[in-house]
This record gives C-alpha cells, structure tokens and sequence, in this order.
C-alpha cells in the first residue's frame, strides 16, 4: 500500500493518475433501476469497481407536531462486510453515519422531495419513507455513488396502495403514482491530494489521503448541502473552484447517465 | 433429475421443478471471493474474506480457522422494510449454515485465522437460507480455501397435499406448507443442513428428503458450471 | 480434555459409554413442575448433571393485525452463568437463540399450544405467553431438558385473573383455569459421534464434537419440526433413522416421566 | 438469639424471627462452589466460577484478583414477568454485594486472576440482595477460596410502626415501611453492607442494627451447619 | 500514586490530611443556581476541585397504574470523560448507576418533592420531572456534591408553561410557579480510611480506598437512605457516629452554602 | 475586522458582529488541557486527555497518535430534554471536528498513543460545533500538544435575505436560512471545517466565506488573548 500511495502522489505531481483518467474525469457510470421487487424503488448504482444500492420503502405514520402537514423521511446507510477489508478511517460506524446524512440532507436541502406532497391527513397520517443506502464494493467515491443510487431510488418510486382502512396494502401491485420527486439532487465530491483537486476517486487514491469537499447542487445549479472531510484544508479559491467543477458534473450526469437509466 | 411431470404450480413447474436458477461467480471485486445466486426471485449475494487475522484475538483457535457467518436481509428485501439491526432468526440460520459449511473446509490448515462469510439477501422470496449456502459454498471455491467438497441447498416441502421442489412464498402460505431446507454434498450427498417447520408424518420426511436430493444434484451441475464459467477465461 | 475426548471415541467405536449406558439410553430424568409460586406455569428438569428450568408468565395485548384472532407466544432463553465454564462452541448468544428457537418451533408446529383459545376480544386482545428457559446446569442434551421443561410449564399453567378493566390481577391467585394445552410436543436430539447414532449425550460426549439432529414429534408420532446442527453429516437413511429413534423416545417420555409429574 | 415475642406478624413470627431459611451448599455440579438459599419465599441459587483468567485482559489487576458479581432476576421471579437483560437496580445490587465480599475474600493471592460470582433470584418476596449475599458467602466458601471471615445478611425494618427482621413483601407495602439490608461478618459482627430506604429516626436506625445483628448471628450458624452438611460425607 | 496513598495514611494516624483540614471539615462549596436557561431548575456545585451539575426538565406524561395521582421522577448521572482520567473503581457504567440511585433515593425518601402535587389529571396525565446529573471534574466525593446539586437544581425549578391543548409549550417563558420542594435532603458521605471518620474525601484520600456510608437526611433531621460502598466495614458504634456527624453536616450546609444561594 | 453596519438583527448586531464571546482556558483540574467557550448562550467545555495508551489496543496507530473525540450535548442543554446516549448527530459532528484538527497535532510525535478530546455542550442556541471547535483548539494548546496551528470557527449564513455572521437559533429558523458552519486555522486561512444545509447559489457561498473569514480572524485574536491569560500568571 506504501509504494502504491507514494507512487500515485508522484504521478499526481504530473496531473496523471493510475488508470489514465483526466482529473475531472469520471469512471464509467451505470444506473440500473428497479432492481428489487419489494422496493418501492430502487438503484444499483456501478462507478468502476463500486457498487451500491439504494432502496426506498414507505410505510404510514404520525406527522412530527411541528410540521403536521408534511411526510418524514429517513435514511440509513451500511457497508457491507462483502465490500471492503477495510473502511476509509475512523471507526466504521462514523463513515457510515456521515454517508446516510450527507445523501440525507442533500435531498432534503434540495426541496426536490416535496414533503408537503407526502402528508395524507394533516396532523393525522403522513408518508415516512425509508431511504436504505447499501455498498456493496467499495472502489472509491461512495459518496457520489450512494447519492446517485439515492435520486435513482427516489426517481423509481412508486406508491404503495391503502386499503379501505388507509393501511398500507401488501396485497396488491405498487400504484403507478409517483413519489413527488421534482429534479435530480446530486452530492460530487472533489478531493484534494498533493495540492491536486480531482473527481471520483479510487480506493487507491483515497488511500493516499487527503481532504474532500462534496457539494450537491440541485437542477438550477444552486447548492443544497457542503460537506468537507478528510485529511487536509481547502483555500477559500479552493472552495469556490470546487463548487464550479461539482456543478458541471452533475449537470452533466443528469444529462448523461440520468437520461439513459429514465 | 427424474422425468418432470405437467406443471401444475402456480408457475407452471412440475413438483420437482427448481424456480429459475442464476449462479455467477467472482462478482465483487473486494471480496477474496464471491458469488451473486438467483432462486426465481430470491437474489443472494455471498462473499468471503480470510484466511485472515481473528479480531477480537481470543476467539482464535490455535489448531484451526474459525469460520464465522453473518446472514442479513437488506431492509428493502422485503414487503414490510426490515430494520437493520440483530434479529434472532438471521442469528440462527447463520449458525446452521456455518456449521454445514465447516466439515467442507480444510480449517486445520489455517490455524489461528478466521475464515468471514458475508450473505447478503438483496430480495426475498422463499428458500433464501439455501439460496444462500449455495452461494456461500461458491464464494469458498471462489476465495481459493481447500474444501473437501461443494454443497447445494434447496428447499423441499409439502403444499395442499404435494409434495414440492423449491417453494415459493405463495405456496409456503398453504394452510399445510411445510417448508424443509435440506443441504448435501456433492459426492455422497451426506446432508449437511436440515430444518422443518409444520406437521408431517415419517414418510413424508422420506419423500421430501427423496425430492431434496434430486434437487441438491441439479444445483451441483450448475454451480460446477458456473465455477468453470469464472475460470475458462481467466 | 484431549485425552478425555479420544477416549469416548475409542469407547464408541465397541458402543460402549463413559457411563455405562445403552447408546439409546436416556440418563434418569426428573420433572418437578410449579417450582415457582410467581409462574403461571413453571418446571425444573433434570436430565442426569443438567439442569434446566422454565417458566410461562401470561399478559395481555393486541394481536397481530394478520391474525386478530389468535394469541401470542414468546420464548426466550439463557444460559446461567453457573451452567457452565463453556459452552458448545459458537457465540453463546447463538447457542441460546438457536436452543429458544427450536423450542419454540417444536411447540408451535405441533399446534398443542391452541392460540385461538389464547384471544380474548378478536381484533383487541389477546394473552402474551412468555416462555422463559434457563439453563442452570450444563451436562449435555440441553434441547431436549429444554423442550421437556417448556412442554412440563405448559401444561403446568394456568390463566391469571383479570379485573373489571380486563386487566390482569395480581392482587388474587390465579385462575383454575388450565392453559390449553393438548398434548406433549417432545424434541429428542440424535447425535452422532463417530458413525454412531446415540441418545442423550453427556457435555463430555458433547465435547467430542459430532452432528446432532433434532426432531420434534406430537403425540400421534408427527414430525413437527427438524434442526440439524453441530458438525458433520447425516446420511438420508441415518436421518430416516434418527425419526424412528426420536418418535420412540418421545413416546416412552410421555408414558413414563411426564405421567408421574402429571 | 433473644427470646422470642409473641408472634403477630401475618405469618405469626414474632418481631424479631426470621422466616424459614433453607440451605444447601454445592447444588451446581458446573460450578467451582454454588449455594442454593431460601428466605421464605425468597429462592437464590450463588455460583463461583473462578479464580480464572480475566476476560477482556485490560480489566485484570497485577496484584491481586477482580471479584465481579452479577445480580439477576429469572424472568419469572416475580409477578409482573421481567425482562431479561440490563437494568439499574441489579447493577447496583451487583456492585454493593461484591463490595461487601471483596474483604472476606484473600484476593491478594490470585493476582491477574477473576473470581466471578453468580446469583441467580428465581423467586423473589423481599430481601433478595440478603439471601443472595448470604448464599454468595456460602459458594465462595464451597468453591474453596481463602477467606479471613463469612458474612450473613439479612434485612431490618420497619412496618406499621415495629421494628421487624426479615420483612415480606406484604411487610413491605406498610405505608410508613422502611427496608435496610445488612450484611454482618461472623466473627466480629463488622458491618460489610447497609442501605436503606424509608424515613426514620437516628433512634430507629440503632434499634435496626441490633436486631439485623441477632439475625446475621442466626443466620451465621445455619451457614457453617450448612457448609458442614455438605463436607461430613466427602 | 503508591507513595501518595501511603503518606495519606500515615498523616491520618496522626489525624492530619493533606490539604490541613480537619477530618470532619469540608472543603469550600460554592452552589450557583440557574447556570441553564433551558433547564427548568439547575446548579453547579463546586466542592474544591470538584464540580457538578444538575439540572431538572419537566414534561408530561400517563402516570403509572398503581399511583394514578402522582407525578414521576427519573435520575441519571454521566460522568464526563473530562472529569477524571479514571474512576473510583469497579466498571464506570456501576458508579454512575450507584451515583444516580443513591440520590434518587434520597431525594425520593425524604419526600420533600410532592409527588401528588406534581399530578395535572388523575389517571390520565402528571408531570415527569428528568433529574439529570453531569460530573464536570472530579477530586472526591462526588455523591455529596450530587446530592447537593440535585438539591439546588430542584429548589431551582419552576413549571413550564402548557398550552391550550395540555402540552409544554416551550414558545413562551416558564411560569412563576417553582416546583412542590419543601426542603433540602442532604446526602454526606462519612469515609473510614485506615480506622479513622472523615468527610469530604478528595479523590487521593479516596485512593487509599476504604468503606464509606452516606446517609440522607432531611430537614428535621430523619434519615431518609443510607448507602454503605467501598471496601471496608463498619463496627455498628461506627455506624452510629457517623448518623450524628451526617445530620450534623447536613445542617450547617443548609444554614450555609444554601442560604447563600437562595 | 470591517467596519460595522448600524445592527438590524434582533438583538442588535451588526452583519459581521460575533454575538459575545466568552474564552477560558484552563478550567477543569483533571484534565490534561480545557477550556470553556461562550458564543452568546451557546456554553461549550472542551477538554483534552493525553496522549495517553490506546484502549482497545487493536486501534493503534504504530506510526502516529491517534486523535479521537466525543461531542455530546448534555441532557438540559436543549429545550426538549435530549436523552443520553448514542445520536447520529454527535457521531458526524465529532467525526468532523476530529477531522479538522487532526492536521493540526504533530500526531507523529506520538506514535501508538490516543489523543482525547470531550466536548460538552451545557446550553445550546445555534453554533454548537463551531463554539466547539474553537474550544478544543483551545484545550489542545493548554494541554501542551505540540500544534502546527491553531483553528478558529464560527458558522456564517443567511437569514431573511441578508448574509450574517454567527446565526442565532431564532435567525436559523427564517425561511430561507443557511448555514454554514466554517473553521479556519489562523495563519493563513485554510479551510479545515465546512459544511452547510440550505438552498444557496454559488455567489452566496463566496460571500459568507469571507463573512466567516473575518469572523475566523477575531476569534483567533481571542483565542491568543485568552491563552496568554492563562500563562501570564503562571
């Protein structure tokens, strides 16, 4: 792992890297929805070697009394014994944690799952959806990976039916009705190692370090949630060039790999 | 396999008919192996890691590999979502299912080590604790750990007064479903694994057992297929 | 404890035990029931050195929406640590959920247990058994001490009063109202050791490793439920076998031990 | 003992009467020592298991040996059933019982070593930390451990006005009732344990620790008759 | 520390503690109420180097079946990880549970707190009251400085304000109305350490280890809990003195510290 | 810091204004290093133990120290008691603040040793993480860790249309709030900590860093001010 770090911070030094991608380049991106019968909706999501899934399920429950009118949302999310010897640093259940409430606020920032939407009986019933995020292969750049996975996931929805008692109805098909998701929501992380900022980064690169600053951004181009971590500081210039690049990624994954998954 | 007689299951199998079957081997590539397996619409993937260090240190065993299971449905596997979390049956089919894959491994060869199996139900229909030894068995083969032979697993069981292969949820929900997951190796099809929930007489047991085994045979040949399928190439 | 163990195998291979007995020999076994004035139900059995109690206390509460017309059962169960300087290998904590479940099945499956009689207003209220097992001394064979104690329990218990509220009344004894029970479901393990199919082993028998399978018979001599376990196999004859083995055993139970606590 | 009153408590013991007290010493065959004691209705099975290595290793003292206790009530100990697992009352318990053992026992020759005392409440009618420490004594004494002294233990109090030993739970709910558990050494009557819970006088708390003294010396014989029974045999 | 706790015990022979104290003087106290404007009652309480902090929170809540006009109390202490780079011995989760039940009880006992007029509707709603205490820094004796805490914080306390509806409203301010304390129960702890009484131990007198025995008491000067811990005994006599120096202590306290706080 | 605009916001203060700061290094005894921070009612104690040995071993770090902290809110620190115990909130907070210190500490100093780092919270009202932050820079300083360099933080973000420095909760609850929690090390501004929730466009996110560089700026000022305090005397 040593000689692997240090020779990735020297190929850095000359804006190469390992697998002779550009530094704003992405891996191949695949989008599959649908994959889970018993998901409301659901997404793998492959970026090179990682793999993630996301699932949403809903069930019906008591509105929170400070919003009686609008639906709950809630997110987990869990790595895989299968997807990796080991985690990013920290103890895993941190990584784990910042993932699901990064993707979390991220969609919740975006205004783009419209809670009001969710709500059935004000101050009585309301949707609670569970957003389930889960890695199966970790590669590098899990949280690109699980907030794509996440929007797919969403994107997918469908309700479930009420019986005549307003309980949700296992008995039948999911409704063709939507879930109110307007847009897609997504978090790009930019790292920094070695004084270079680069997009989706291996495992490998990840390795050698570093800090990252991940930015979701919603479809007008406005930002919706920041999130730095890792090892190392940004310059404010840093910042404000990262949140150009995380822009004009997801942009173009909305208009890439988003049109060809819908 | 004995002669299929007309399908009259609700999908059109003869009693002795698996579902669907999807076997790929090597599919994660963080996994020192791995398998993703298919009984109809139960999805399982499995993955191994070890040889490796036993964390923590005293569960290890000074003459052999430890292997330890963790069998888990993803919370979205199911109608109602599974919290995440400890439950008791996910701790019991992960026991029966080390304990049938232990006498398959040659444990004494890594003393002080730990051998992890990770099965992952990602979609659930029925037969999901031998849709995932199936897998378990060729996540091993995958990982390179010497076994003294493969197993396969299936469910043999009784709905409205038949005897079946492979049930599936709808007919586990017969008022007379019993539902026995049977493992065997691929050799002299020693059982390995075996479980019964329900109400059944002696000679029913021997039936199943009979139609387990016809079972357990088919899902040898696929599963030695889909080893040969991984390797050919590479 | 090597030694010990190389010994019983050596024993085996001419069907002979440390102890003398018969390989289908069960060490004498003793039923004491209402060991405990607090129970509803409760038992202590012995089975040679092993010592297993168990205890059903009854509540009330909703019934599952799926069946509004049935009660509710519960089995937990926990080894003591005075049982033991060990246990059988694996996590204790699977050890003590496998021995619960098992337990557990065997007594559903064989529907002696009649839920329909445990409603109380359909779609309200139902009765909670909670059945509590506690290994407090571990010399071998604890599922069938435990199968023997919880059926000895049940039929031991009976209904708590409940007040003009419908609440439960620990104010007044209970109720000579039997719990309804009918009939004696019996789980009789089989291990095998060496090639040799045995009855009742001991935690030194135990010791020298070996597949077990347990069946559960009813009175009429069906199969209600089935767990392997342990390490190593069964031929499909060796487990035909193993059914006639354990429905006469289960028999010979009913007819002697359960009679004379009964 | 002194001369007994009249009895007038609802089970006619005078004032100053235990209820019946059963003991018996080496019940468990799995244990290094064990006790079975009963208070009336009270039950306490006490197991020692130790000295053994210490698990997790960090925990372990290089002078001397760690004596832990755990308290627990079976589920169905009592009326209402209880709920296996942590709760805060028998960590307490826990902790002050093992507080009052630690100076009986010569924990200086065991270092790097555990001495792990069980006690198992399975029936419950007041003074069970009394009956549990007064079995433990017995079980560590049976285990073979070096001790300087045996402690008895029992409860003093107070219902409906009169100084009482041994309360029941029907002694208990008085409403002016209050509950001290004591715990005395044999030889020289030290007070190893005493909590208490009520509202009384300074004058009330004297009485109560004379007649918890003349209890804890009755009690102190039954235990060496107790530990005699056991060892005239063998 | 070895040297340390061997010179403590020689001081004592001659009756001498490190700090120049007498045996039976405590430490400067200093209570502060109100230290939190989102508690409903609260205090630090600072015995030399120690320093606690309690405070009260009050919701509502169903009451128990079996006192339907009475309010309820919950306790629970934390020690902080800056308070002490260990603890007084045993596992810490033991002294936190014993910290918080020691005066829990204490406070209970001495019925100063008027659980009956703590009740809003018989049977349907009462107040909760969350006592919860925080160890800051720790240099002995701690159940003392709790207790005191505990005390202050309650003394403290006023209602918060309900709605229209029943519930707390925590829009408006809390009422005028201060919470039914009538009285101050004291919890002070007597150490013995190498055969001599002492109050107010610091954590290196406590080092020395030794019994202890704190006694509540309240106004009137009745013992309302007693709690014997550490290692050591007591001779009855010993048990008698210290009831006398704790009633004692327990007084010049309120005369002092409190009336100077409140 | 610039020049202040006449105070529009509800309790006075200008745009660019820190609500009062309170700094104190030094005040707790069994620590190795503390502090204890005000932003108006936002009460934050910071403390620092070590290094000291890694528990559990199997964390350690043979070639630097480990650096690990707690954030916690105290049960009375909010309106609605907040029960103790595990809460996804603390552990990402923490797991931030850790983050942006870390490149602080010469870690390597400290081969296999831990760094501890508690921080209370004992009354709440919007920047807890940042008044947090600026404490345990403190607390690691009086501790005599050897530092590259020292943080500040403080939250920049917007309110009823205005970019503000340091929100209070009140202002946090406008419609269109943003906020922007931000740390900078006081030589030449790096950005350690940043993150933000809200709905802002990229010119937004320009200007409050540069509100919160000022903000940075004054509490670093502070910061010296209140450690020299502390050493002046001794």
């Amino acid at each position: 792992m040593k000689a692997n770090k240090e020779y990735i911070l020297e190929m850095l030094k000359a804006s190469k890297r390992l697998d002779g991608r550009a530094l704003d380049e992405m891996r191949p991106i695949k989008i599959e929805i649908g994959i889970s019968e018993n998901a409301e909706g659901s997404a793998r999501v492959t970026i090179g070697d990682t793999v993630v899934l996301a699932g949403v399920k809903m069930a019906t429950a008591e509105p929170y009394s400070d919003s009686p009118d609008k639906g709950v949302m809630t997110t987990s999310a869990e790595f895989m014994p299968c997807a990796s010897h080991k985690f990013e640093g920290g103890r895993p259940g941190e990584v784990e944690v910042e993932l699901a409430r990064v993707v979390d606020r991220g969609i919740r920032g975006s205004e783009c799952l419209d809670f009001e939407k969710l709500c059935i009986t004000p101050g009585e019933k309301v949707w609670l959806s569970f957003l389930d995020i889960l890695v199966l292969d970790h590669d590098g750049n899990l949280i690109d990976a699980a907030g794509i996975a996440a929007a797919a996931a969403f994107l997918d929805a469908k309700f479930p039916a009420l019986d005549s008692e307003g309980k949700v109805d296992r008995s039948v098909p999911l409704t063709d009705k939507k879930l109110p998701m307007a847009g897609i929501p997504l978090a790009i992380t930019v790292r920094k190692i070695n004084g270079v900022l680069m997009l989706d980064t291996t495992e490998a690169e990840e390795e050698a370090v570093g800090a990252r600053v991940t930015i979701t951004t919603k479809d007008n181009g406005n930002i919706t949630s920041i999130q730095m971590g890792g090892i190392g500081g940004f310059t404010d210039a840093e910042i404000s060039e990262a949140a150009k690049i995380t822009e004009k990624t997801a942009k173009k994954l909305r208009d890439g790999a988003f049109k060809k998954a819908f | 396999m004995s002669e299929k007689k007309s399908g009259k299951r609700p999908d059109g199998r003869a009693y002795n008919d698996m579902r669907p079957v999807k076997m790929q081997v090597g599919v994660l590539k963080h996994a020192n192996g791995s398998a993703y397996v298919e009984f109809g619409k139960t999805h399982v993937y499995a993955s191994v890691h070890g040889p490796k260090k036993v964390h923590p240190r005293h569960m290890e065993d000074g003459e052999k590999a430890i292997l330890r299971c963790r069998y888990n449905m993803i919370p979205f596997s199911v109608n109602d979502r599974k919290r995440p979390g400890y439950d008791r049956r996910s701790v019991e089919i992960a026991k029966v299912i080390s304990e049938a894959l232990q006498p398959m491994v040659f444990l004494e060869e890594f003393p002080k080590s730990a051998i992890d199996i990770d099965l992952e139900i990602t979609q659930a229909d029925a037969g999901t604790r031998v849709a995932a030894l199936t897998a378990a068995s060729l996540a091993l083969a995958d990982a390179g750990i010497p076994m003294r032979d493969l197993v396969a697993a299936v469910a043999a069981g009784r709905a409205n007064g038949e005897i079946l292969l492979d049930l599936t949820k709808e007919e586990e929900d017969a008022k007379d479903a019993v539902d026995m997951p049977v493992a065997m190796t691929h050799r002299d099809n020693k059982v390995m694994l075996l479980q019964m929930d329900g109400d059944m007489s002696r000679e029913d047991l021997n039936q199943m057992l009979i139609v387990a085994k016809e079972g357990c045979a088919e899902l040898a040949k696929m599963q030695k297929a889909a080893l040969r399928e991984k390797y050919k190439v590479e």
